[in-house]
């Protein structure tokens, strides 16, 4: 006699949001007449998207945590202001998907993936004005994941997300319209990584399950606390950590990153960058803090390790890149280490302020990132995004604005005050050092020197460098940016601005909500 | 009076101003840099009226304000000077009028706009005001960084031939001393946090912290490092020699004359009083930095055959006296200091300004190029003769006070490292001397007088490898009246305050001694 | 204690199916040696499942198929794309994307 | 030290003897062209007027009971301890001194308008010259030995424009800052000896630190002593500093006339004779003053003989006499005042000599070169009248002023009475015989003997603008000597300042002396005519010669020593480190940069490209990770 799982609705109702909207999502995909679909999709995935911040917000007010769905979810503070994050990045990101005035066949994404690449028919279909619209109810879905994967409070919950999450962007990573060879071979990448990854998660989930006898992260936290720590348990969490540091590209699960940021379609990317790592990190500080926060004392050390690692990786291979999107990518494995360096400010008692400037980072770094990578698409040529670094020489004269704007985010991510990125930093490495691992922000502070370097090369080109192809009168072209980039732009660059120059209430948010239940 | 924002007005009616000329319509040049003048000019009131404010003999920091600003990080963002902070204050406005005056022709790299530059000026000029009125740590921090910006986009945009790699080159330096000194930053917010209850960045709750010897060394080190960059000392120095010959002399004036001056003003207002028992445990180290950084660099300034870079040389010489001063721990060096960051600021400004005018007239930077110019232009010479003696601290000229201050202050103290450094003195007098005969002096020749290219004058070698600005009849070789308007005011600093640099000395003492006092009475 | 039979050969299924991952070319193949992997993790949950005498771990088995076929159409379908381009399943030949 | 009072009346007002020159600087500098008109008259006037005010506040001065008077002025540096306040010391030793400046530096200036009449620089020259004149009341009129190291610079400056007034000659320009750096090196040694002096007694006036001074350890003393030595060296071109000097007659000859016979080089003498009291307290450092003394004055002789640049022999003459000068002062006590009286003495004649000479250089075209002269005293019979007493007066004729002064300096030192008395006394002797040979070779190349003029010059006596001023110098040179040893006696003025004169115990008495220096002039004199005055001078100078004229002809080698022992290795260490510099501190930087390059692209290789390689790493990082913490947990 089993009796139905107590839900409060209330605090499922983010999650119904996004899921609701992308089964109508898959209705729509299938009943709707192809000519007019594309703003209803794009309407329906804005719906769920900003519905769902829109609950998580009003969720904060006055709320109780709790752990609802028979203890599978946890909504407290730091659930809902990653939900609400990855909501939020998630819609800026399903604008970029949905901007029409950039390309002249009106899309980003091919119309249809079936084609094979380069066959007569895939070279006609590439001017036609008809667009694919799939990709909508598939990010929806994927935001969804990354909202259930931070709120998860038990292993399997937390696996099934991670699989919702990851399907769908293995699929678009793989649907760019031009380019379509790397960008399939960066899905089949990602999708066997990916795969070979989620196997390693899986497999501790039932070593932890067999050492503990459950995988709710409470019961393990209080199994470990009683029962110590046996080697299953201990294997257990090296083979879900290696899961989860694989979807927050930290070296030396990193590999996948560059293939697939530059293979994939430009929003696509951006998406991945901004929500996949508030995602994965979410769950990483769910599961260590929860589950093995009594066991901090095994994980420290590695995390310390991997932290470094990451960093030099990201910031020492970044030097040499000549693709801006890979550039970015490895940028994206530098900040990975930093967020951990945040990780490591986990007092010992729990408290500390670790929680907060991670979470505080997180946001910073997918506004600034989503609005790098937003920049990217406005710089072309004959076929598609303009993204070596030689096409950007001397933009500055060409497009001011361009320019500035991308200025603004690149000392962001170098981490220059008065600029979000130095908050962020400035959060992360003050608990560090809190917690006595001054060495680990050291290195961080040198780490972001070196990396400020190939930010700066950016501006050098852009600023300090004769524009490219100017003799051959060709080179890349600045695109008129349609409402929907415009948008994303306005809001990223003027989020990266405040949060830089007065981060005081978001801040304090962070500090209230860093809290976790159970 | 005192309770007016004087402060606050002088940052942001720069950066307002850089706002505004940023915003004017492409062409507007002519507007754009009157309205920049306009600005500036308005800014030495500001300073000048503050300095009315400021009160001689009252407390230590004065015309403070302080607005909570990052609530979670105990930030707030908090003015207020001292004397020390005061006189620089006074040389950053008389310094940015100047600079503007005499970038008002400069012939800038490809489709390069004057406005952007002298926007940029603007704020830069913002952000130093900003450095040396802010009495919050972080707050000290931001703009300690912030000053990069506009300064890299000087050097990178408007600079020399090889500006891009100076510029990156001085950014990067910059932001490594920097983020070091962001990890001590945070470590003293730390303890504060630790010994306060709360952690503040207040420079005045920080300086109660008594931190243990072993974490003050550390402290200690994050900061000296940015600041020896910053200062810069030996061996943190190879950035100058390239970023002050690269950037347009209206940026290298300023990055001398008062960018860098926030390294030795930060060893004297954080390094010393924050952590006493480190800078005592750290002297004997700096010293030798200090002592050995005046030789080496007197010795490396003969090398040059580059003007800019030899002036730059001579200044990371003159940074060696400064830190002397101020790790001497005694009054009159330390005052000596300080007013050497001010005269310093004014003749090798001016220094900087007169070679500038000469490489506006030759296009050329090598002295080899130049020969006799005195015959043919004799204001010009006069200038050039005038800083030069002003740098190598000619009693009568106001860096005599200063460098005299320093030596005989430390004396006492640090009799060995003083009289190493005195001998200074003479490289000092060979240095200037050498590029005042090369240039000035003996038959007329180099590129300013090779009528036609027929025949090129003896070592033209580099003159055609740098030549970047159109080279000038010999009519025009003189100075201008617009360059003559903005030597003068500089000159005549210099003749005052050599003869009669009380005034500043009792602005400064006060400040001092109670850093001194800070130290714990190192100083009887 | 028998169970730990089942436990070994489930580990030495995880290894086999992680190494086929690294030997094998075709894509294909490569995939299905994740699929072992998941499978050998479904057979220690079920041990384990049985060794706590509880039903959770046959009940995540059940997740776990589900995902594993999810993942199937997902992963055939990628592979399926980039095979009719290029001719080849051969995960080595898809290297345009490196350094 | 004696007790200072506040100075009132005309003596209040004495900081206008360096305010009136100062200001006439000004006005030349400042005025630019529209002063060329005039601008030399007032040049002329400000001067003038500060020796008719020196005049009036000797007289005053003389008038007083206390003759010392102190003008406060302002507070220059204070700051700590340090308490520095600008003011003049009007005293005996400084008004001798400002009459000397003032009046011979009127003369000159007078001289300088006929002189420099067609230069077109003449107004930046008299601007200069003001300057000069300035600086220099500045050094012997301040009251602190700031005061004095301010005038002392000021000098090192104003000699370097006026060295390289005709800048567009390398020649004058080298040996303008040849002449500053040498200053310079000086000029440290009175720097550390003022740092010394507040750091022992925390004051820098002379009434302070004379005050002090005995309080001191005489370790101290003597170093203080020495270091003010260094500095007056560099000043006076002593040994070993002394190779400035005669390259400084790159400038116009009345600047050669100012620095050697009126300001510059009479520093030394005046800074040691100020500090007397400290001297008195260190044995060594006079020991040490002496023997310089002696030294140069050994080593200007012999120079002196060889060359043929009428100039450079006056110069090194100049070397030679402030050699006996240093003698005289290092004496102490028993010195001081011979010294000062041969430094009066010497002012008139050796203006007059330069002034001479600039008038025989203005007849011959400018050239220097005394092998193409001769025969000129009947075209140049002014010149050759004056010229002449000069001539008679520093060799020491009997009863001219040089006879009494140098005379009294010997005198004074065999009253030593111990070896170093009688070496120095012996060599100051013998110096004696070799200025009359080398003044006599001069007198008879230029004077007499067959005229070996080039042709095209026709020489003719100079305007009476410049004669007028010799004239005056003649009979300066003539009777200074007898008027300050004898009928004025400077001792009683002086009184004040050294002390009342002890009687000293004649080791030989003064006729002797007297009797023997005239002997050993003559026989200069004469030897001078055996090798000079009978035979045919050749108008180029002889090549094969032996190593002595050599060694002399290179002013024993003073310039290659520096050249060799400081300039090369200085301009080999520079090269060097400008090479360790870029190579190896920029380099280090750069080097680290373009490793952290490097090692990017190498390790960028492990981004292969392959899936499998990939998966590999990852394989591999979770083998790595499930260890660490296995090791963690186990350990």
């Amino acid at each position: 006699m089993i009796e139905a799982p107590d839900l409060s609705l209330a605090a499922l109702a983010p999650l119904l949001f996004v899921f609701g909207a992308a089964c109508i999502g898959v209705l729509v995909e299938a009943f709707w007449p192809r000519e007019s679909r594309h703003p209803v999709q794009v309407t329906v995935a804005l719906v769920g998207t900003l519905g769902a911040l829109v609950t998580t917000l009003l969720l904060t007010v006055d709320f109780e945590r709790e752990i609802t769905a028979a203890g599978a979810l946890a909504v407290d503070g730091p659930a809902l202001f990653l939900q609400a994050t990855i909501a939020g990045l998630g819609a800026l990101s399903l604008l970029l998907f949905a901007e029409r005035a950039l390309d002249p066949a009106r899309s980003a994404f091919v119309v249809s993936a079936a084609v094979p690449a380069g066959s007569p028919r895939d070279r006609e279909l590439l001017t036609v004005q008809r667009v694919q619209t799939e990709v909508y109810p598939l990010a929806t879905f994927a935001i969804g994941g990354m909202m259930l994967f931070v709120a998860a409070n038990d292993l399997l919950i937390m696996f099934v997300a991670l699989e919702v999450l990851s399907l769908p962007l293995y699929l678009i990573s793989g649907l760019a319209r031009r380019r379509r060879l790397l960008s399939q071979e960066a899905a089949v990448k990602y999708f066997l990584l990916g795969a070979f990854a989620s196997a390693f998660f899986l497999y501790g989930l039932a070593l932890v399950y067999g050492a503990t006898g459950s995988v709710r992260l409470g019961d393990i936290r209080s199994a470990s606390l009683a029962g110590g720590t046996d080697v299953l348990l201990v294997l257990g969490l090296a083979l879900l950590v290696v899961g989860l540091l694989f979807k927050a590209s930290v070296a030396p699960f990193h590999t996948w990153t560059p293939d697939v940021y530059q293979g994939a379609p430009t929003p696509v990317t951006a998406f991945m960058a901004a929500c996949t790592k508030v995602a994965a990190f979410g769950a990483i500080l769910r599961l260590l803090y929860v589950a093995f926060g009594t066991a901090e004392w095994t994980w420290r050390p590695l995390v310390y390790a991997v932290a470094i690692v990451s960093m030099v990786v990201g910031a020492v291979l970044g030097l040499t890149q000549t693709d801006l999107k890979r550039m970015l990518a490895y940028s994206s494995i530098a900040h990975a280490g930093f967020l951990l360096t945040g990780v490591i400010g986990l007092g010992a008692a729990g408290d500390g302020s670790g929680l907060a400037a991670t979470m505080f980072y997180l946001l910073t770094y997918g506004l600034t990132t989503l609005g790098a990578f937003a920049v990217l698409t406005l710089v072309r040529d004959g076929d598609g995004e303009a993204t070596h670094l030689s096409q950007w020489a001397g933009l500055a004269s060409r497009s001011p604005l361009v320019a500035a704007v991308m200025t603004l985010f690149l000392l962001a991510l170098a981490g220059i005050p008065l600029t979000a990125g130095f908050t962020g930093k400035f959060a992360v490495f003050r608990a560090a050092i809190e917690e006595g691992a001054w060495p680990l922000a050291l290195v961080a502070l040198l780490a972001s020197a070196v990396a400020a370097f190939f930010y700066l090369r950016v501006i050098v080109l852009m600023y300090f460098s004769p524009p490219a192809g100017a003799e051959r009168g060709q080179g890349p072209t600045v695109g008129v940016p349609g409402m929907p980039t415009t948008i994303v732009l306005a809001i990223t660059a003027t989020a990266t601005l405040a949060l830089g120059i007065v981060p005081g209430s978001v801040l304090d948010l962070a500090e209230r909500a860093a809290i976790f239940v159970g | 009076m005192t309770d007016f924002p004087w402060l606050l007005l002088m940052i942001a009616v720069p950066a307002v101003g850089a706002a505004v000329v940023a915003a004017l319509p492409k062409g507007r040049d002519l507007l754009a840099k009157q309205v920049a003048l306009g600005v500036s000019l308005v800014v030495l009131l500001l300073a000048v009226l503050t300095a009315i404010a400021f009160d001689t003999g009252g407390d230590r920091f004065q015309l403070t304000s302080s607005v909570t600003w990052i609530e979670d990080f105990g930030v707030s963002f908090a003015l207020g000077i001292d004397g020390i902070a005061l006189v620089m204050l006074l040389l950053i406005g008389v310094l940015v009028p100047v600079v503007i005056g005499a970038s008002w022709n400069d012939e800038l790299p490809e489709q390069r706009s004057m406005k952007a530059y002298f926007a940029w000026l603007l704020l830069l000029e913002a952000m130093m005001v900003g450095v040396f009125a802010a009495t919050d740590v972080f707050l000290f921090y931001v703009f300690f960084e912030a000053m990069l910006v506009p300064m890299y986009f000087i050097i990178g945009s408007f600079g020399g031939p090889r500006r891009q790699y100076a510029a990156v080159k001085f950014f990067l330096y910059s932001l490594v001393g920097g983020l070091i000194m962001l990890a001590a930053v945070i470590g003293l917010y730390v303890v504060s946090n630790s010994q306060l209850g709360e952690g503040t960045f207040a420079f005045d709750a920080l300086r109660q912290l008594d931190i243990d010897p072993g974490v003050q060394k550390l402290l200690f080190l994050g900061f000296f490092i940015a600041f020896a960059i910053k200062a810069p000392l030996v061996p943190f120095h190879t950035w100058l020699p390239d970023s002050g010959s690269e950037a347009p002399i209206g940026g290298a004036v300023l990055l001398v004359g008062v960018l860098d001056k926030v390294g030795t003003f930060g060893f004297l207002r954080y390094c010393l009083p924050l952590f006493p028992d480190a800078s005592r445990f750290f002297a004997p180290f700096v010293l030798v930095l200090a002592v050995v950084g005046i030789l080496y660099a007197a010795l490396l300034a003969m090398g040059q055959s580059d003007m800019k870079r030899l002036v730059s040389y001579t200044s990371i010489s003159h940074f060696g006296f400064i830190a002397l001063g101020i790790f001497a721990f005694t009054t009159e060096a330390a005052t000596g200091a300080v007013l050497y960051m001010v005269n310093h600021g004014i003749a090798t400004g001016l220094l900087f300004l007169v070679v500038g005018m000469l490489i506006a007239r030759g296009g050329s930077r090598q002295i080899g190029d130049y020969g006799g110019v005195a015959a043919k232009a004799p204001l010009l010479a006069g200038a050039f003769l005038v800083a030069g003696l002003a740098s190598l601290a000619l009693p009568g000229t106001n860096s005599f006070v200063s460098e005299f201050l320093v030596l005989i202050g430390s004396f006492p103290e640090e009799p060995v490292f003083t009289i190493i450094a005195t001998v200074g003195i003479i490289l000092a007098a060979l240095y200037i001397l050498l590029m005042y005969q090369r240039t000035m002096h003996g038959p007329a020749r180099g590129v300013l007088l090779q009528e036609d290219p027929a025949e090129p004058a003896p070592g033209t070698g580099g003159a055609t490898a740098v030549l970047t600005a159109p080279r000038r009849s010999l009519r025009v070789l003189d100075l201008s009246r617009r360059e003559l308007a903005v030597v003068t005011p500089l000159v005549a600093l210099i003749i005052a305050l050599g003869v009669y640099p009380q005034p500043l000395l009792d602005v400064i003492e006060p400040a001092v001694s109670a850093t001194m006092d800070d130290l714990g009475g190192i100083d009887q | 204690m028998t169970l730990t039979y089942y436990l070994v050969l489930a580990a030495i299924l995880f290894t086999i199916g992680a190494v086929g991952v690294l030997v094998r070319r075709n894509a294909i193949v490569v995939f299905m040696c994740v699929e072992l992997m998941l499978n050998s993790v479904n057979l220690t949950l079920v041990t384990f499942a049985r060794a706590t005498g509880t039903i959770d771990g046959q009940i995540m088995a059940f997740f776990v198929m589900v995902v594993a076929a999810a993942e199937v159409v997902v992963g055939l379908a990628i592979i399926m794309s980039i095979y009719r381009t290029r001719r080849s399943a051969s995960v080595d030949d898809a290297n345009l994307l490196k350094y | 030290m004696s007790e200072v009072l506040p100075a009132e009346g005309l003596l209040g007002a004495s900081w206008l003897l360096i305010a009136l020159p100062l200001a006439g600087a000004a006005v030349l500098l400042l005025g630019g062209r529209r002063t060329d008109r005039w601008g030399h008259l007032l040049g002329t006037a400000t001067v003038v007027a500060a020796f008719v005010l020196a005049l009036l506040c000797t007289f005053q001065l003389a008038g007083l009971e206390e003759r010392s008077a102190d003008v406060d002025l302002f507070t220059f540096i204070s700051t700590g301890d340090l308490d520095v306040r600008a003011g003049l010391l009007f005293d005996p030793l400084s008004a001798i001194f400002a009459l000397l400046i003032t009046g011979v530096g009127s003369l000159i200036h007078v001289y300088s308008i006929g002189y420099m009449a067609h230069d077109p620089a003449r107004r930046r020259f008299f601007a200069y010259l003001n300057l000069f004149v300035a600086a220099m009341l500045l050094l012997v009129l301040g009251n602190s030995f700031v005061a004095l190291y301010v005038g002392w610079e000021g000098v090192g400056l104003a000699s370097y424009l006026l060295i390289a007034f005709w800048y567009t000659r390398p020649a004058a320009a080298t040996a303008a800052k040849k002449a500053f750096i040498m200053n310079r090196v000086g000029d440290v040694g009175l720097a550390l000896a003022i740092f010394l002096m507040f750091a022992q007694l925390g004051t820098t006036s002379y009434a302070g630190v004379f005050g002090g001074v005995g309080t001191l350890a005489g370790g101290t003393i003597t170093a203080i002593g020495l270091l003010l030595l260094l500095g007056a060296c560099g000043k006076s071109g002593q040994f070993p500093l002394q190779a400035w000097l005669p390259d400084a007659m790159e400038g116009p000859t009345p600047v050669s006339a100012l620095i050697h016979a009126a300001t510059m080089v009479t520093a030394g003498v005046y800074l040691i004779a100020r500090s007397a009291p400290i001297y008195d307290l260190t044995e060594t450092a006079r020991t040490v003053v002496m023997a310089i003394g002696a030294l140069t004055l050994l080593i200007g002789a012999i120079a002196g003989c060889a060359y043929d640049d009428i100039k450079k022999v006056l110069a090194y003459s100049t070397v030679s006499q402030i050699g006996y000068m240093f003698l005289a002062v290092g004496l102490g006590p028993a010195g001081y005042v011979a010294g000062l009286a041969h430094l009066l003495a010497h002012g008139f004649f050796k203006a007059g000599l330069f002034l001479g000479a600039g008038s025989v250089m203005h007849a011959m075209n400018d050239s220097v070169d005394m092998r193409r002269f001769g025969g000129l005293w009947k075209k140049l019979p002014v010149t050759f009248v004056t010229f002449g007493l000069g001539y008679l007066a520093l060799i020491g004729f009997p009863f001219l002023s040089g006879y009494f002064t140098k005379d009294a300096i010997i005198e004074a030192t065999f009253d030593r009475d111990d070896w170093l008395g009688w070496t120095t006394g012996g060599i100051a002797v013998l110096a004696a015989g070799l200025t009359a040979f080398y003044m006599t070779r001069l007198m008879l190349m230029t004077f007499f003997g067959r005229a070996r003029w080039e042709e095209g010059v026709h020489p003719h006596e100079s305007p009476s603008v410049m004669t007028a001023p010799m004239v005056v110098l003649a009979v300066g040179s003539v009777f200074s000597g007898a008027l300050l040893v004898s009928i004025f006696p400077l001792s009683d003025w002086l009184e004040p300042v050294f002390g009342e004169p002890e009687e000293a115990a004649h080791v030989i008495a003064p006729a002797t002396i007297g009797i023997a220096l005239t002997v050993i002039m003559l026989l200069g004199v004469l030897a001078a005519w055996l090798f000079v005055g009978r035979r045919e001078v050749p108008v180029t100078a002889p090549v094969r010669v032996s190593p002595v004229t050599r060694a002399a002809r290179n002013a024993l080698y003073a310039d290659t020593i520096n050249e060799s022992l400081f300039m090369r290795p200085g301009q080999w260490l520079t090269r060097a480190l400008v090479w360790v510099d870029n190579r190896g501190v920029d380099g280090a930087v750069n080097g680290l940069a373009a490793t952290l390059g490097g090692s990017s692209s190498r390790l960028g290789r492990a981004q292969t490209g392959f899936v499998r390689t990939y998966a590999l790493g990852m394989l591999g990082g979770a083998v790595l990770v499930a260890g660490a913490l296995l090791a963690v947990t186990a350990g």
